[in-house]
């Protein structure tokens, strides 16, 4: 027997003679014999776990990771910083074997952790209320979009190029299908331009999606953007950074009504790209309109404080093809590791973290640019993290030159904005000032 | 127990963080950033010193049950155990520390795990290609949805605007359909959960461009009419959807490709063993056959020339579903899940998981009502307590469970028996505990006659009793600053 | 609650672990060696599968407490919070996965953090050598009385065969002394447990080897006299040993070295955050002044040209006292707590440690006897609830503590307080956490008059009651096999 | 403050009130001024986690590990297979976080761990109790010795020289300043001699200790090596590897007094040499002179099962100076993870292990030699998993030559044993056939 299968021959022996079959195999007479499979898996036959790990280790030996490559690429998947608090409270096997809290009273811990997740996200963005999560950024503002369309009854996104292209990438496909539309406006200097967004709406938009700090790390004019999404009453929709959130003005001050984006900065591995934490916050009139699952605080038998999920209406397992969505697990364990990365870093750590980004963004593009190598992509050094900046070198000769030197850099702007020879660098508060030097002056020296 | 909030250990100038001095200089953020786009306030997150955090996880996780807790028979779930070595190949850090735009060159070994693991996910299922991009079940119906209607589109055929579901489904296959655009047909099933092969035919029409299936049904039988149903949908000019939410049953056994289905998906945090993580992330694979392979989202892992690599150039892909390619932590377990257990064990786990809820089937069926009493597969419905004139319910039957430290089965799903108990053993369990689990059952059973009230009023050994849900929809405390205001 | 032993859940036929095939040939064990030094009959170690190993433990893990559940104020102790880094650090495979054996030259990184922690070590005491070698602080204890020993032996002074120990000492003290092969003379404390210095120099002379001391005393006190101490200790030729266990009182306000002290030993497992492990592992490293480092057990690492290496030419060293080189491991964790903690955060440990005790003190002394009021360090000892006629003993609060969610406090140590409970809080814990303590132990004072059965009969929400211990040295169950006998 | 303490400055300025004392300085006013250390320490600011872990990645690549040297070498600790298991079942900060089981009532988890672990070491040692755990084999050698001493009231040991040294020098400096005797018996063609034993034992002696398999690696005959010891009256003290008793005779059929060993095997990482995991059993009629801690089985005032630390008059927290040993604490958390692997390897699991060992060994002392390099040190192939081989090539030259090329040779014999060109090669149930094979190869080749 293999083990992780717990009964013995004798118990099948025992348990087939209980049930009245005569074999194993009876047990699939249900299935008729023309569709039985009869023949030998073409799969190995199973490894043992030493050879496991071994296979695993030499797989990881084809890969060159971030350990090995000092890593100043971001653009929507990022290095931060992750608290050795994290791995050990989030392994904690009650947390992470455990099915969707839908028997309240054994899952208090879950429906917690996600209640002060939402607590937190919502303080982060100013809204009022928070799902417990959607699968990452993009599919976060695919739902985004749906909801802004369900409210407004209306089928026309306007969406800024300033949002991640994957992001875009995913609308699109979803747009297809559902017969939406999404229009894209063009970025000038970086930024989306207020009164290019103007001419792009028109009464038929549902929404808009305005990304801040942009794709290529400049801080849009909220503020500005926003009005244009009210003078034409759409529902504005900022997808930010929830890092940035600690020095940046709350979406709720500058007037959004659904907040998303993507949470993996908050403590998550950056794990090739998944799994994230897609998130979505708004505001109490719409929180109806919310897609997913929703934690809500009520009490017990006794009057005694205790979670449930609620507005289960909304959902799929209840309301069927009228769900306003068909999402039906949450990220839990990714909301676990962004809760307690931010009870870890708290009120002044996460404001610590943001500043120490942005300075070294900061120090980095002046010495970048001091290398001659580059220079700057646009106007201004209003970004927080991310930068671009351009090269008359190709591209692909500074990457391979930098990977085999150490060091992930920029990330190509070439196909998704046609800047050829752009680089989008990413300067996080793990980037020492030592290894920022010493990209410089590799470069420098190339 | 432990019942304080985060908010409620918090003190002004604790800190559970380190970081390290910048070395860098310190910039004004208003000298680059305008004034008006700066915070103003302060996020009132929790300030906690490390003790604090670490205590307050570890008592919420003591709040918890997952299935190292105990017994999870909750149904159509595969609540089955969690190796453990999933997670240490989760945690190696040259297959996880990785950036998702990485050049192939340095991600040969994470491409060809992608590359093996679409490729034994093909073989199992009896399709022809696999896309690890959905995030879920859920996702990966969508996706599956979306290649069905590309690849009508891309036979210039637009009146297929339906998809049929039979009304024994899981909630996301309608929901899904709608998200995809389609327009829902539901059809009644009979009485044991089957589809009603004459609805089905009446339903069936040059406008129904799908039928979404699960085999085994969602009430652990067998569909036998499986081959005539494929054939009447691939006449009509649908496509045949296989929902994998009920796979343990039947790895090793028979194919979903060979029972005719056209595209799939796989739910890798049931059959595969990732864990749950109490709501999430899962993984949601689609299997296509052949001819649905170039409408598969992009970008597709490859392999040329003995190099694995990103193959972007799909000119009929739908385009990406999702952010990067799939959840690919969870994908690295179920790549681990199906290596360690191989060619055999694949098989065993299916056999072993119909076994044990065959034999529960028959050790329950005296005490509660068991409405198709027949050869099931990987999990069974009953229909409550036998004989109780309804004082007791199926949900006080669940909720009497947690007293004895279990988890309670699924309830009241599929809708079309009357007071479900779905269970599904899984073949993680051994026949103790599936013995101490009956003998649980079939007590409750005998406490509904002589004692109801103990089922009504249950739970009563929890961490909290019963909750008032209606409360919480009314109240809407979503927030901490909400419950401050009440 | 799990109830269950190993041997209980055991089937035949069942299994937790996968091996490679061997591929190599098999050989017959009786080919090589001779059939009676082969076994006939079978261990019989339980036989389970995965999901029941995991259960099992993770069952009996919830039946304890640790410092990640809850405050362990536990006098002499010193059951701070174990930083989570610290077990990160042990587990960097290039710092973990080394044998004892390999050469210098592949160990360079170990080698200098051994050589760090020593140094680190000596500068907070005051002392000039440090060796990591000894396994916990009885270990340590044993050690320093080998160099004591091998010091006068050096000096062909064979006659000093005594060691005094004061009656407030710990149990090692007199324990170690004896299996160092040295006479005891235990000295009687004055009622503050301080030393009383004419009872010392009335058991000083030329037969006495040394003096074992801790300061602050086991009743938490400073002992003003120590200078005084140390002189008529060395005048008499005697050496002064200092037990670390009241380390984490004293770190940047004062130091043994500067004391007086010649040789003691760190509690690595107490000062320095390593976690105690249910019992273990410790580690008792020992630190000493100039004359007694030639001493030092072998080998010590050292650097010379800018290599580390293990030093084994050391020609009057007494030897080795364990296997290899000391509890590697928890030395990596020590050294990672003190690199974070750095010169500032050392010298906070102490500082908020003593007002957290002394803040304690306060807040209890009206409730219950304190029979030193003073200025205490980083514990302090009281002698049972205030006038309670005896009804209620310290064993008593202690047990009904457990009913609050609350490790006790150490209790009838040290024996010359009556009814001793000694509270040592640590500098991790806030002041909610010791006020919520506070209240109730106070709580605890009021109930001990108004409803003593309460305590009497406490703990009642433990997953034991009180256990009959006398039962337990009778029947002598010391393993499965004798529990069937009964 | 510092994340690792609590309070605030404000709750500092509350307390002192409290308290009654004008300043944080005042709490200390009771050490004499020439005694308060106004100094700064010497050491270095506090390191952030990031600096903390980039510190160990540091130092760890100035070592060479197991990971990177395929290793052959044992000599007392073993690159064995440890179980997934234990890592996430031993981490779990109930168990790590735990004091002593002072409290029974709340260390339940704790006591029947170590009640499982009494019962599956007499298993397999075939004594009727034991401890629960000492630091090593080389203390648990130690107490045992002594042990033997108090039961016979003697002061002499006859020790075999296939005990492993580091064993003997720690016994020798135990033993120097208790003024115990100790005498080593030599080998012959590597294993002892019951003729040369019986002639070293006098009346005087109070026990013999014989490792099995000895540190050559060759099994002992300990039938007729413990009748000599039971001619003369003396304790036998058997010190063997746990593993191997899964296919060798149990002590307690050959009439072993007492047992003890090295117990790191049993699902400990190998740690540099620490902390490991010392075992010591028994025979009934010696429980009351076992060193250390043991747990019983009692009940509850409701007539429960529970488990307490019984015996504890012998210890020294309760006899003081009188006590059996000095010892105060156990390998608490090294029983736990001994405890998950024999759980986990069960009955056939251990087994196999041992048999495995044996295979390999035999194929590579086979192989080894028919590279030329090497000729068996001693007659036979009569040990489990480790075996003595001799080579005309300097010792350091092969050692050298192997790790450049990624292995971790053997063991050399010169010091310990005189034999020159002596390596003591370790196979255990790790090491795969390819690494077997490169290992000769390379050999070879040399």
């Amino acid at each position: 027997m293999h083990k992780f299968i717990a009964n013995t021959e004798q118990d099948r022996q025992d348990m087939l003679k209980v049930i009245g079959a005569p074999s194993m195999e009876s047990l699939f007479f249900d299935i008729p014999e023309n569709l039985r499979f009869n023949g030998e898996l073409n799969l190995e036959p199973g490894y043992s776990e030493i050879e496991m790990m071994n296979q695993l280790q030499q797989l990881s030996c084809l890969n060159k990771s971030i350990d090995q490559l000092v890593c100043f690429r971001g653009a929507g998947a990022y290095d931060h910083y992750i608290p050795t608090t994290i791995k050990h409270l989030a392994g904690r096997s009650e947390f992470f074997t455990a099915y969707t809290p839908y028997q309240p009273e054994i899952s208090q811990g879950t429906l917690q952790v996600i209640f002060e997740y939402q607590s937190m996200l919502c303080e982060l963005t100013g809204m009022d209320a928070s799902n417990a999560s959607m699968y990452d950024g993009p599919t976060a503002a695919v739902e985004a979009a749906i909801m802004a369309a369900t409210i407004k009854r209306k089928k026309k996104i306007v969406v800024s190029k300033g949002l991640n292209p994957e992001a875009r990438s995913v609308m699109k496909t979803y747009f297809h299908f559902r017969d939406f539309e999404m229009v894209e406006v063009e970025l000038e200097n970086g930024k989306t331009n207020p009164e290019t967004l103007r001419a792009a709406m028109c009464p038929n938009c549902a929404g808009v999606i305005i990304q801040s700090p942009n794709f290529l790390g400049m801080v849009e004019d909220m503020h500005a953007l926003g009005a244009v999404a009210k003078e034409t009453k759409s529902i504005f929709i900022a997808y930010v950074d929830p890092i940035s959130l600690a020095v940046l003005e709350t979406p709720g001050n500058y007037g959004a009504d659904i907040v998303i984006g993507e949470g993996q900065g908050l403590g998550n591995v950056i794990n090739f790209g998944g799994p994230y934490l897609g998130f979505l916050a708004t505001r109490s009139e719409h929180v109806r309109k919310i897609p997913g699952r929703i934690v809500g605080q009520s009490e017990d038998l006794d009057g005694k404080r205790a979670f449930v999920l609620t507005l289960q209406a909304r959902e799929q397992h209840i309301r069927r093809y009228k769900a306003t969505s068909n999402i039906c697990s949450n990220q839990g364990l990714n909301v676990l590791m962004g809760s307690i990365y931010m009870a870890t870093m708290g009120k002044e750590g996460l404001k610590e973290v943001a500043k120490q980004c942005f300075d070294k963004a900061q120090y980095t593009y002046d010495k970048l640019i001091a290398t001659g190598k580059f220079k700057p992509a646009f106007e201004g050094k209003g970004f927080f993290k991310e930068f671009a900046l351009v090269s008359d070198v190709p591209f692909e000769k500074i990457d391979q030159y930098l990977i085999d030197n150490g060091f992930l850099g920029g990330f190509s702007l070439a196909e998704d904005y046609g800047i050829e020879g752009g680089h989008l660098f990413c300067v996080t508060e793990m980037r020492s000032k030592a290894e920022i030097d010493r990209l410089c002056s590799m470069l420098e020296v190339m | 127990v432990y019942e304080k909030l985060l908010f409620e250990v918090s003190k002004e100038g604790r800190k559970a963080y380190s970081l390290p001095a910048t070395g860098v200089p310190s910039v004004e953020l208003s000298s680059a950033i305008a004034p008006e786009l700066l915070r103003k306030e302060d996020a009132q997150l929790p300030e906690l010193c490390e003790v604090d955090v670490v205590r307050h996880y570890t008592g919420l996780s003591n709040k918890n049950y997952g299935v190292d807790t105990g017994f999870y028979p909750l149904g159509s779930c595969t609540m089955k155990y969690n190796p453990k070595i999933n997670e240490d190949a989760a945690s190696v850090p040259g297959m996880s520390r990785l950036h998702p735009y990485q050049p192939d060159s340095t991600l040969q070994g994470t491409l060809r795990m992608m590359h093996e693991l679409s490729d034994m996910l093909a073989e199992i299922a009896g399709m022809d290609s696999v896309t690890l991009q959905p995030a879920a079940g859920a996702h990966g119906e969508l996706l599956g949805l979306f290649l069905i209607k590309a690849y009508h589109q891309h036979n210039n055929d637009f009146k297929r605007t339906k998809i049929i579901v039979p009304d024994s489904a899981h909630g996301t296959n309608p929901a899904t359909a709608a998200v995809a655009g389609f327009d829902i047909v539901e059809i009644a099933s009979e009485a044991d959960g089957s589809v009603n092969v004459e609805a089905l035919k009446a339903a069936l029409s040059d406008e129904v461009a799908g039928f979404m299936l699960t085999n085994p049904s969602t009430l652990g039988l067998f569909e036998k009419s499986i081959k005539e149903i494929a054939e009447l949908v691939h006449e009509a000019g649908g496509l045949l959807y296989y929902d994998g939410a009920n796979m343990n049953a039947i790895m090793g056994k028979t194919r979903p490709g060979d029972m005719g289905f056209d595209v799939m998906h796989y739910n890798l945090h049931k059959t595969f063993s990732t864990p749950h993580g109490g709501g999430g992330p899962g993984a949601g694979p689609v299997g296509v056959k052949k001819f649905l392979e170039p409408f598969l989202p992009k970008p597709v892992v490859s392999l040329k020339d003995g190099k694995y690599f990103m193959d972007y150039d799909r000119p009929l892909s739908i385009g990406k579903i999702k952010g990067f390619y799939g959840n690919y932590g969870i994908l690295l377990r179920a790549y681990t899940y199906i290596k360690t257990m191989g060619r055999e064990g694949i098989k065993e786990v299916s056999e072993t998981a119909v076994l044990n809820a065959n034999y529960m089937m028959h050790r329950l069926k005296k005490d509660f009502d068991l409405p198709m009493d027949r050869l099931c597969k990987h999990e069974f419905v009953l229909a409550g307590v036998k004989e109780n004139g309804m004082v007791v319910s199926t949900l006080d039957v669940a909720k009497r469970l947690l007293d004895y430290g279990y988890h309670p089965p699924t309830i009241y799903f599929p809708l079309i028996v009357h007071e479900a108990i779905m269970v599904e053993p899984t073949e993680t369990e051994s026949k103790e505990t599936l013995d101490e689990f009956c003998d649980a059952m079939i007590k409750i059973a005998h406490e509904a006659i002589e004692s109801p009230e103990l089922l009504k009023e249950a739970p009563h050994n929890t961490p909290v009793k019963r909750i008032n849900e209606a409360k919480a929809a009314r109240d809407l405390i979503l927030t901490y600053k909400d419950s401050l205001k009440g």
